[in-house]
């Protein structure tokens, strides 16, 4: 066991972080939580594309770095301290890509991996139906054949980026009435076709993230189906495992939990409060934690093994943290902790009471805790999965 | 013992309970919090006119008299039914604390139109953001021939931008007493500046400047120097009155929950149906019956006089961080459909970390426990 | 509502804490968590049902007290807080007795009421087996029909008590196939019956407390039928609600809470950490909200109702408080947490160490925890019971 | 970051696995915690054989010396077998100690014959039953002549009752250093009494009184005044080596757990088809590799001499709740069966509780933790 980075993997992380300093010296950006997914900068996007930070761990046929899941993770770390825009790539480079390399034809892959890679399109994923959130084998959006094309109808929902994207890789049922989890595909559809149209949903904060999507008769040529027909569910279960695990599940407060460390080192009657201490000692050893969970799984995966369980437990682990860090700061903050942004006084830049806000979601978006516990003991533990009648 | 409320408090919930049910809805909070008052003067006047507001001031000036008890089982449904407005504040502390110590002119001044939800008291202690105690008042009332003059900050001043007067507490010079006087602020008054504090709480909040603020000598409540014995005095009710909105909040999140666990399928069975989820919503239902028992304690001690700041902070510390929990939980439960806008739950979760934030959360209390444990 | 006593409550109370007062000091037994069942003494059940403070709540009729279960809670509060020996009546006190006024026949309640108010007989609970733990209606033992007589075969476990009562209380099998739920009944068994062998086993704690119970062809005449046969599963399901929500659920380890907090109130270094002082707190507010259930529970069964939700959750949050005890003294004494009774400087007279390993027993005997919360949600909030095929 | 053991490490594991599945076993464990000794003497010659005890010693003095690290997987199984002996005493703290500090003479004298397993060393330093302090000793070493004089008892020194020698840790009386010396006393010396401690732990514990020992110069170990920060140093060895045990019981108590919940049937099916119970198994995994991870990143560096109080801490606070919850929840998932005698189960139970007390707890230790995030 080996618990350093390389000498290597030291200056790729300053190179990064420098990079960051720099641009938020500048002005780029504000170092806030959440705003790497909030935000939406094709600029900076493209400024990361430029420096090969993109597509980081692709292989080299695809335009991509070629590099480990373990840099790929040193990079995550270092954009979470400073949170960035990071939502204009973010889909298409931590899932579809790896998605299509995986899945995908010779000429999707010339389609689309050097436009993500170069930050030139963006992506927006549609699973979610208004009648499956866990239960994704329950969607009802349909593609029927027609010839060359697919016609779909139907509607996907909670759908994130879907304003902002330029296609959406859309889950869909074609073979209706066919046997469960054996009747779904996965399909790259231009957000720009006659038939669909995005409707905003705003979330608890007021803010506008996701969307209901609406298909009606949406012509997309079958070109664009990706990987195998009907086996979508199974491409849809092994893409999950690769982006449960990452950084962003245990830091996107990562500005709120420095804010909070700040705070009580300022302030005596916090500092020294052995009730605060210790609760602030917990959580730095649930964060430690949760670093070495993140660690393990690019390790795993750069072993060439999938990372189920051990996405699943880093997930689950992870954003409870998050949960307790927001939980704990608004007591720390007293009656500041439920103030707002856009206020004078607001402690922290308002992340304390946006974090709290925010942080219902973390243990539902990417698989429930629930969802990921079954994982764990059925595919992690191997045992069975509850057979049930209606 | 007796878990049951009297014939008269079951009264007075339920007329509670069918106004909340008929007149109030979670639509009209979602337009009232909009709006710059906060909450809304039609409803206001109604409840005036149910008597409300009147329940804890003397017949004589105008109220109806009742124990602080029977009021509980208004402010249980107001918690449930997310209805906010300056009653905590005017009806509540503002009668509380004029009954108890102002003078005969200012009762019959003020009581009356309280009762009538005609004027709008409000109560100025804390300026910290933090729990309420004499040592951080750092608030000024110089002497100045025979009037006072205020200077200095409170925060998170309830409902002041629509109240016509502010009790405020500050520090005096008198020799006697515990240094510190109550004032009836005219909210008109030169120097009295009101800046809204944006929270998700559906309560309305500001920080009130009093720069340089002349109050005549008839304004001072009770004797100079027993600022804070009446405030000690009059806190349990502050502080169990919170925790009754607790109560009826967390009974209302069970509630949707429950339904929602019904209703909502996945994989072919009503999500109720599963043992996780079962197991949530009993959890949750413990939460429930716990605070209630525990505030209900608190609340009847207080209103029969008994010495009780150990079950009051226990009330608080316990029902605050159940009704946190127990709003997490139903927002796990609900999946993302919780966490939107247009669902009524967020609303519960956001009160639910504000009614633990104010007067004090779990740990806070919890030193008051221990102390009164003899620690 | 109403939080006080009567007056006539309170002078009971009083004379109750006299009378354990006057016998603790004349040497009858010692003041130590779990001894109220740890310990059998038939005198002093006498002694209790001299005072007419057995059967309290049960009719005059059958030599009761017609007195209110409030009563009996104020009763048992007080006595947990001495821990006097009640082994001998207490199964037959709890539970016997009440369930054969609801379904005895009026020979069996000549025959067995009397004597167990006067501490003349013990009972034991025979339900466990070893394929039926909180699948009771999983049981196997089986009574079978031959003329006026039952002929029993089968075994039992976890039976607390067999090595020392006179009689067992069996629920058994009397309709082999038939319909679950609808194919038992209780039958009491003199256990000096030939046939016989009560095995015993040892706990974690290296105690003989409970026993296994092997029955092999044991005679039993029919007139020892409790209620009617094939509704035993259902009589038991009323039966637990009764015995579930007591003081005994909260307040075994009720000295070890005194001597912990006295430790507190001692130790200077202990009274002013404010980690101590929160937990120590907390612990205060979850056994006054336990107390509060209890009495809930006592006053809900005086209103003619079954309390069954209300028992659940009242069991469910006491023996997790009495775990959380448990746990949280353990730490307070440091090393000394793990030291047994019977060293000279054991702290607390090896109450800590004891009731750390009884703890387990806490959360699974007289339903598990997970059984609990079924009941709450299923019988309480009306959710519906998971359907599952095997 | 290297998550996987080095080749040799692996060795080391397979072997102490081998040996653990094939020489031990819990019946051996029980009937070993009602020996006198409470190890087997057996036992210990073949691990002696198996060269583990000279891991830590040099070459020079008979052993093999390898890292730290390289023994962490040897621990890992010892604490996943629940194999008690002075192994921890003797071959990790007594070898650490005299290899840093003691002369040339101490050292040919003993290494070998601990490195051989004929010497067994246990430490002495702990007096109140808290944690190591050392503001907290209070055994005195007076000087007299050339020699010393000790005064004093010490309380919870592991397997006392075995050792051939303690390293005691007493205040001298030297105006340099920090004024602590460690002694080496000869358990047959005398004025030196053992007491066992009854626990309910698999190590055994002794209360040991020194009335009045002499100790001849020649036993002083390091410099005069030197004792703590010997200790200091060699603390993480400790804590780590806890820890390691910790792991190995973690990972069998979820094996265990795993394979009672797939064969025992309930309501016609395994358990471990209920959610519920999959959902315990499932924070069981999550625990089990949180605290394998922060415990081998404690390891690694306490072996790599990388500066890591905040690291060892972490591992003790987090792994030591961690086993007890572990240990807790698999027993309320084995239901009556895992509180008997007979079952292996309940061993595990204490043994979690006690490694979680010994040298310090979650909250001393996150006390160390906050000191170390600079506050």
């Amino acid at each position: 066991m080996d618990f350093s980075f390389t000498k290597e993997q030291e200056q790729f992380r300053m190179e990064v972080r420098q990079f960051l300093e720099d641009e938020m010296r500048s002005g780029t950006f504000e170092k806030k939580s959440n705003y790497y997914l909030e935000k939406s900068s094709p600029e900076f996007s493209r400024k990361l594309a430029a420096r090969g930070w993109l597509g980081m761990t692709w292989p080299k046929e695809y335009g991509g770095g070629n590099r480990s899941y373990m840099d790929r993770a040193i990079f995550m770390e270092e954009i979470l301290n400073y949170q960035p825009p990071l939502m204009y790539h973010f889909f298409g480079e931590r899932q579809i890509g790896p998605a299509l390399i995986h899945y995908g034809s010779d000429e999707q892959k010339r389609e689309f991996l050097t436009k993500i890679i170069n930050a030139e399109i963006s992506f927006c994923l549609g699973i979610s139906e208004p009648g499956a959130g866990s239960d994704v084998a329950a969607i009802s959006t349909v593609a029927k054949e027609e010839g060359d094309y697919f016609i779909i109808n139907g509607q996907k929902i909670w759908t994130t980026n879907a304003h902002n994207a330029d296609y959406i890789w859309l889950v869909v049922v074609t073979n209706p009435g066919g046997p469960k989890y054996r009747n779904m595909s996965e399909i790259i559809v231009d957000l720009k076709l006659p038939g669909i149209t995005v409707r905003p949903l705003y979330n608890m904060i007021g803010v506008h993230c996701f969307n209901e999507v609406f298909f009606e008769d949406v012509k997309v040529h079958k070109k664009h189906l990706v990987g195998e027909k009907n086996k979508g569910f199974h491409q849809v279960l092994s893409q999950v495992d690769y982006e449960r695990g990452g950084f962003e599940r245990l830091m996107q407060n990562y500005p709120l939990y420095e804010g909070a460390k700040d705070i009580i080192r300022k302030n005596v009657s916090l500092k020294s409060d052995p009730v605060v201490r210790d609760k602030m000692a917990a959580l730095d050893i649930e964060l430690e934690l949760g670093r070495l969970l993140v660690y393990h799984v690019a390790w795993v995966t750069d072993q060439g093994r999938i990372p189920n369980r051990e996405a699943a437990i880093s997930k689950h682990f992870c954003t409870r943290f998050e949960q307790k860090l927001g939980d704990f700061v608004t007591e720390l903050l007293g009656q500041f902790g439920q103030v707002m942004p856009g206020y004078p006084e607001t402690p922290l830049n308002g992340d304390v009471a946006d974090s709290y806000l925010w942080s219902p979601s973390y243990t539902i978006q990417g698989g429930t805790s629930e969802i990921l516990k079954t994982v764990i003991a059925t595919r992690g533990l191997d045992l069975i999965f509850t057979k049930r009648k209606a | 013992m007796d878990f049951s409320l009297s014939e008269e408090q079951k009264m007075f919930k339920d007329t509670a309970e069918t106004f909340m049910s008929k007149e109030w809805s979670i639509e009209l909070l979602r337009k009232v919090i909009k709006d710059e008052k906060g909450y809304s003067v039609d409803h206001w006047k109604k409840i005036a006119d149910l008597g409300w507001m009147g329940m804890l001031i003397d017949e004589r000036y105008g109220g109806i008299g009742c124990s602080f008890m029977d009021l509980c089982p208004i402010l249980e449904e107001m918690g449930r039914a997310l209805f906010p407005s300056p009653f905590l504040a005017s009806a509540i502390m503002g009668a509380s604390i004029l009954s108890e110590a102002a003078s005969e002119e200012m009762k019959e001044k003020l009581l009356a139109p309280i009762a009538g939800g005609d004027v709008v008291v409000t109560l100025a202690v804390g300026e910290t953001g933090d729990n309420w105690s004499k040592d951080t008042i750092a608030t000024k009332a110089e002497k100045n021939g025979g009037n006072y003059v205020l200077k200095g900050t409170k925060m998170f001043v309830p409902f002041a931008h629509v109240s016509d007067y502010i009790i405020c507490c500050a520090k005096d010079e008198s020799a006697s007493g515990n240094g510190t006087t109550l004032f009836l602020v005219d909210t008109r008054a030169k120097g009295v500046e009101c800046i809204p504090i944006p929270t998700f709480s559906i309560d309305r909040y500001s920080k009130v400047v009093f720069d340089g603020v002349t109050i005549l000598e008839e304004n001072v409540i009770g004797k100079v120097g027993s600022g804070w014995d009446v405030i000690e005095k009059m806190l349990p009710r502050l502080v169990v009155s919170k925790c009754m909105e607790i109560v009826g909040g967390l009974q209302k999140v069970l509630e949707i929950t429950v339904q929602w666990v019904k209703d909502r399928e996945q994989f072919g069975v009503p999500i109720g149906s599963f043992q996780a989820i079962q197991h949530y919503c009993a959890e949750m239902a413990v939460d429930v019956e716990t605070s209630k028992f525990i505030t209900y304690q608190a609340a009847w001690k207080t209103s029969e006089n008994i010495p009780c700041k150990k079950e009051v902070s226990m009330a608080k510390a316990w029902s605050g961080e159940a009704y946190q929990r127990v709003t997490a939980l139903a927002l796990q439960v609900h999946g993302a459909m919780g966490f939107t806008e247009e669902y009524d739950l967020h609303f519960y979760y956001k009160q639910a970390k504000s009614l633990q934030l104010m007067y004090g959360g779990g740990a806070y209390h919890r030193k008051i426990v221990a102390q009164e444990m003899g620690y």
